[in-house]
């Protein structure tokens, strides 16, 4: 077996650099543009309709003195999602806090439900009305699905809420969030990053961001020069894939026209009477799915291991 | 409400839109009644894999559903354990998605063991037929550890032998000399969570899959199942009919010509006629349909209604 | 059953003791102590010193990931061998960890939980010992809670002992048993069917009010809905099939027109790919993200 | 009355509780809603140590005893690190040192985002590669893919090889789907283009096809879940439970 293989790490074996390769580029593109935006180069965001929203829908709940609510969706553990969740609800609850409007933030997760805390605390304080913050309007309501759906529900309809904002990771649960804020006529900004949750959030809500106009939304609502540059070395990698995805679909439907004569298995290349051209021997196919040969790597074995048997063998 | 026709029929309220939901749900529940229908191409597969192992074999099962959604995957795992329990198989079952899943298997299955009782037939004993291995949390990395290293990852589990305190899953007669993933000749998924997907992301290509999904999944699995990574499923509560038909009535069995359920792929596959094979699928699946036509004439007559509106706007 | 097995116990390790061992619990008090000394330590900590201290805590564990991904792999490795030079020292050494590592998330996550628990007696006992106009509910809430937490735990011990796989059959359950089996299956699950199941009545509402044929893309939306529907009637669609059967008679063309045929084309064709394109977008701003946050680039609550 | 009624009693009482709300919010929705919590509340300590905690923390870190046939395993004491970490959270009340709690999140946070940068590709490679697909047929024999039944295996793989007109006309509609859909999320760039107009706006159509057909999909399971509280109503409760009982049977 090539040698020169043994220490170049499995994952790098064969085409198995091109994974790799391509997270390196995503990442390259997005802190450069971070590194651009930082560097005082302004960079264009188009408009994005339901983030318009927001505002209006705020002022809505101010006029009428009624909470609004927001629900940073339902991950299991703290993750980008529900930071980025919260991160909307503290542009949210800044301006709540200037109009001393009650807010309510029901959380799902324990570790979420502490961030929460903890940033929108600060978020009263910078805003010097610290005096205005109930660390009871920021609460954790229960960590089953279907019991955090009763409790919102039942919250929506007691505290007659004028707005709400679902953000975040939503499942089934959507729908009951969505119908019960709408039969009492509240306002509703809505966005799941679970593409099969998303009609519904259509049919039941007056603005939804679909997909990741999510993750767009705290650079265009507050232009912070990391989260713009960021936005823009994403759509980099969007154009990217694009690309690749035209290119490959090209590539693949021209080599599929033709024949063969040489396939390859486990990485190795064989002669093999003529036939025509599979999917599985285009180039593309090849790139993304590395066929590892079987490579036999002698080391010394540890004096004091055991070989571990099947039980009772 | 005042206005014509047509704004009334947009504007129906809701508590009677609800009624009516629950009349067209509950009511066809007291007429049981047959439906035309054809077993799909993946429920046929599914049950194919089932009824072709043999006897007495070992099977892992990934039991991923709870209460919430009890109408489909129940049905789907009783249907799965009465022909599990017909070929004899060991069963290991473990949990990706919820703490409470395994409690809920466990209760599902004593449940079927107190009707067998009631039967006099012999019950499917834990930690001689099946043994619960419990909860992991983390789906994706429990997934993965049990691809690459089962030993590892079910080490120090521990179930309960009849009457001795818990010990090592591997001692059961369930885990007799199973090293390696690839030491089960079926991996069943009962899920009603993305944990299929991680299944099939580390295990398809090791071990043969099948999986029972809920309605909601039925399009990703359907993926998966043209891509031959699993061998078959049933999806949502046409499956579980299906299912139940297939085990009353096997497929081009007792031969092609005379059997009720025909395919060219399969060839004889045996059923088992019993009264008690009919489960939830053959109870809830007539119902569907009224619920199902009602949706359909609720958003036509929506429709109507903002049609005559407008017409009457017009003039 | 070999008695090998049993005879030979595992090598300990620096970081790993035998059971029960006493260098295990010193070992193990030590580092709790450590620990809290550092927690304490923080307390002291100068304000200018607080976001490193953050950023480096988060920068280590997202390291590890990372370096796992990018760390040359160990190539063919057997059990029970040992790394042939320093890089697969390490590699060894990071595919080891990986069993430890993946569940620190879940492990935090469970002692946070104390926390939102605590968010939940607060509320409530606030609204008992205030008088709320709600305080009985708030009283209904803490008992059912206190209930389920003793039921759940006696059951469980009780499971424990020699009785564990006898308390699978009903005939040897005692009071416990009862009691748990009431609130698990007799309440819990119940609700939770329940509150699933009032999502098919906000469907019909939510389809009467919102399906109409205003705009284009409502239409779309409408009529794609409706086939779907349609082929999920298993009546209608095997009469609609057997139909279009009986005319295609073996036109494989025609054959195409079966509802099943239709559903699973709209399926494969548009919703697989329109459900893949988002997904791109998703997932990258999703690792984004995650290099923002791994990297404190981004300020907390950043979005004011 | 058996134990089997009275739990499937209750079981009804709070299905129709939590029902009620579908009228309006009332105090008998209000009950069943803080018996729900709580329970789900209660269900979450127990299953934090029995299900979590116990196995993936406690024996970790002290280890498990040999037992008849199984091996001992030792503890790992480092993990007893998690406790103060886990502790660090709870300084989010104190007016202080609230910054301190940031720390655990950190951590956790951290992993997540390490991962993501692992998972990333497993995740989305596969599927750009499964969106390459030949959008030209191999073969004008026919159109569309001729029926396969009674064809010999050899026949079969023939046909199967082979990509006709219709599929090659499938494969162009997903690729351009895929396509339009995801130039419908760039932001960062001003369209003036009509041409790029037309597809961000196709983009938008054709995810309203998909939107659709999830809807579809997902009435099924919805109905189905409505369907199975109603048989528990009338079937399970009133007809074999409550009726027998009453008729003293």
């Amino acid at each position: 077996m090539p040698l020169s293989q043994v220490y170049i790490g499995d994952q790098y074996r064969d085409t198995g650099w091109f994974g790799v390769f391509m997270t390196l580029l995503v990442a390259a593109f997005v802190l450069l543009n971070i590194r651009r935006a930082r560097g005082g180069k302004d960079l264009y965001i188009r408009r994005i309709a339901g983030l318009n929203a927001i505002d209006e829908a705020i002022g809505r709940a101010t006029e009428m003195g009624k909470p609004v609510l927001m629900v940073p969706g339902l991950s299991d553990t703290i993750n980008a999602i529900a930071v980025q969740a919260v991160n909307i609800f503290a542009y949210v609850s800044r301006i709540a806090a200037r109009f001393a409007n009650p807010i309510l933030l029901c959380c799902y997760n324990a570790a979420v439900y502490t961030y929460a805390q903890e940033t929108i605390r600060d978020v009263y304080q910078s805003e010097g009305v610290a005096d205005r913050y109930d660390p009871d309007s920021v609460r954790f309501v229960s960590d089953r699905q279907f019991a955090f759906a009763a409790g919102v529900s039942g919250l929506i309809l007691r505290e007659q809420t004028a707005a709400t904002f679902f953000l975040g990771e939503f499942y089934a649960e959507s729908l009951i969030f969505a119908e019960t804020a709408n039969s009492i006529g509240a306002i509703q900004v809505a966005s799941s990053t679970e593409t099969t949750q998303t009609p519904f959030f259509i049919a039941a809500c007056d603005y939804v961001l679909i997909g990741d106009e999510f993750y767009a939304a705290s650079a265009y609502l507050t232009r912070q020069p990391v989260l713009v540059g960021s936005l823009v070395g994403q759509d980099w990698s969007k154009l990217m894939i694009i690309l690749m995805i035209i290119l490959g679909t090209l590539l693949n439907t021209v080599q599929i026209q033709g024949k063969t004569t040489w396939e390859r298995t486990k990485g190795v290349w064989s002669q093999i009477p003529e036939r025509s051209v599979k999917q599985s021997d285009t180039f593309m196919s090849q790139l993304f799915k590395p066929q590892l040969e079987k490579v036999k790597v002698e080391r010394p074995i540890d004096p004091n291991y055991v070989p571990e048997k099947g039980a009772g063998e | 409400m005042k206005g014509n026709l047509g704004e009334k029929l947009q504007s129906l309220p809701k508590p009677i839109l609800y009624l009516i939901l629950i009349l067209a749900t509950s009511i066809p529940l007291f007429f049981p009644t047959e439906v035309p229908n054809e077993p799909v191409e993946s429920t046929k597969d599914f049950y194919a894999t089932l009824m072709a192992l043999p006897e007495g074999s070992k099977v892992l099962l990934m039991s991923d559903w709870t209460g919430s959604t009890r109408g489909e995957s129940k049905g789907a795992f009783r249907s799965i354990f009465k022909i599990l329990i017909r070929r004899k198989a060991k069963v290991a079952i473990y949990s990706a998605a919820d703490p409470q899943a395994p409690r809920v298997a466990q209760d599902a299955i004593n449940e079927l063991n107190m009707e067998r009782k009631r039967k006099n037939l012999p019950t499917f004993d834990r930690w001689n037929d099946w043994v619960n291995i419990g909860y992991f949390p983390n789906a994706e990395a429990a997934i993965n550890g049990i691809a690459n290293d089962l030993k590892g990852a079910f080490g120090g589990r521990k179930d309960f032998p009849p009457n001795s305190p818990p010990r090592d899953v591997f001692q059961s007669p369930v885990l007799q000399g199973v090293t390696k993933v690839e030491d089960f000749p079926l991996m069943l998924v009962i899920t009603a969570s993305k944990t299929s997907n991680f299944a099939v992301e580390r295990v398809s290509g090791r071990t043969p899959l099948a999986f029972a999904v809920t309605g909601v999944m039925v399009p990703e699995t359907q993926v998966f199942y043209q891509s031959k990574q699993i061998v078959g499923y049933c999806g949502g509560l046409k499956g579980v009919y299906d299912l139940e038909q297939l085990m009353e009535s096997g497929v081009n069995f007792p031969d092609k010509a005379t059997g009720k359920i025909k395919s060219d792929k399969l060839g004889t596959i045996e059923g088992f006629p019993d009264p008690d094979n009919k489960g939830q699928g053959t109870r809830y699946y007539p119902t569907l349909h009224y619920a199902l036509a009602l949706m359909i004439i609720m958003i036509i007559l929506g429709n109507v209604g903002m049609f005559l509106a407008k017409r009457g706007d017009k003039s | 059953m070999i008695p090998l097995l049993q005879a030979q116990a595992p090598a300990t390790s620096f970081w790993s003791e035998a059971f029960n061992s006493s260098e295990l619990w010193t070992k193990l008090i030590i580092t709790l102590v450590v620990g809290l000394v550092v927690m304490v330590g923080l307390l002291y900590a100068p304000i200018r010193a607080r976001k490193p201290i953050i950023a480096f805590f988060t920068f280590i564990s997202g390291a590890y990931w990372v370096l796992l991904y990018l760390w040359p792999k160990p190539i063919d490795r057997q059990p029970g061998e040992m790394p042939l030079n320093t890089v697969e020292t390490v590699s060894f050494w990071l595919a080891d960890s990986n069993n430890v590592v993946v569940s620190f998330t879940q492990i935090l996550t469970g002692f946070l939980l104390g926390l939102g628990i605590f968010s939940l007696l607060k509320i409530h006992l606030t609204k008992i010992t205030k008088g709320h106009k709600d305080a009985f509910f708030s009283i209904v809430l803490l008992v059912s809670m206190g209930l389920m937490i003793w039921f759940g735990y006696a059951d469980w011990f009780d499971r424990l002992g020699e009785r564990g796989a006898m308390l699978d059959n009903r005939d040897n359950w005692g009071f416990t048993q009862y009691g748990r089996d009431f609130l698990f299956e007799g309440l819990l699950q119940q609700m939770d069917a329940a509150m699933f199941s009032v999502i098919a009545f906000y469907i019909l509402s939510a389809a009467y009010r919102a399906f109409r044929v205003r705009s284009v893309e409502a239409t779309i939306l409408l009529s794609a809905a409706l086939l779907v529907l349609l082929s999920l009637m298993g009546a209608v669609s095997f009469v609609w099939d057997e139909n279009v059967k009986s005319i295609a008679n073996g036109n494989p063309f025609i054959l195409n027109f079966q509802l099943t045929e239709v559903a699973q084309w709209i399926r494969n064709t548009f919703q697989t790919s329109s459900i893949r394109g988002i997904q791109f977008g998703v997932g990258l701003g999703a690792l984004a993200m995650g290099l923002r946050l791994w990297l404190s680039l981004e300020k907390p609550g950043s979005g004011s | 009355m058996n134990y089997d009624l009275l739990r499937i009693t209750a079981g009804v009482i709070a299905t129709i509780g939590l029902y009620s709300v579908l009228w309006k919010e009332n105090k008998f929705y209000r009950f069943f809603e803080h018996v729900f919590l709580g329970l789900a509340a209660g269900w979450t300590m127990v299953a934090l140590w029995t299900e979590t905690l116990k196995a993936n923390w406690w024996d970790k870190m002290v280890g498990t005893p040999a037992e008849t046939g199984s091996v001992a395993t030792n503890g790992m004491y480092a993990y007893a690190l998690l406790i103060p970490f886990g502790l660090m959270g709870y300084f989010v009340f104190s007016k202080k040192h609230n910054w301190i709690s940031r720390i655990p999140i950190g951590i956790i946070l951290g992993l997540w985002s390490g991962q993501q940068v692992q998972v990333w590709w497993n995740t989305y490679g596969p599927q750009i590669d499964a969106t390459l697909k030949p959008i030209l047929p191999t073969t004008w024999d026919s159109l569309i893919v001729p029926s396969t039944n009674g064809l010999t295996p050899e026949q079969l793989s023939q046909v199967q090889s082979q990509i006709y007109f219709s599929q090659a006309v499938n494969n162009f509609l997903f690729t351009i789907t895929v396509v339009s859909v995801l130039s419908y999320f760039l932001f960062s760039f001003e369209v003036k283009n009509k041409a790029v107009k037309g597809i961000n706006t196709m983009g938008r159509y054709l995810l309203m096809i998909g939107f659709g057909a999830i809807f579809g999909s997902t009435v099924m399971m919805r109905f189905t879940l409505l369907i199975d509280r109603m048989h528990f109503i009338w079937i399970e409760w009133l007809r074999d439970g409550v009726f027998p009982f009453l008729s003293g049977r």
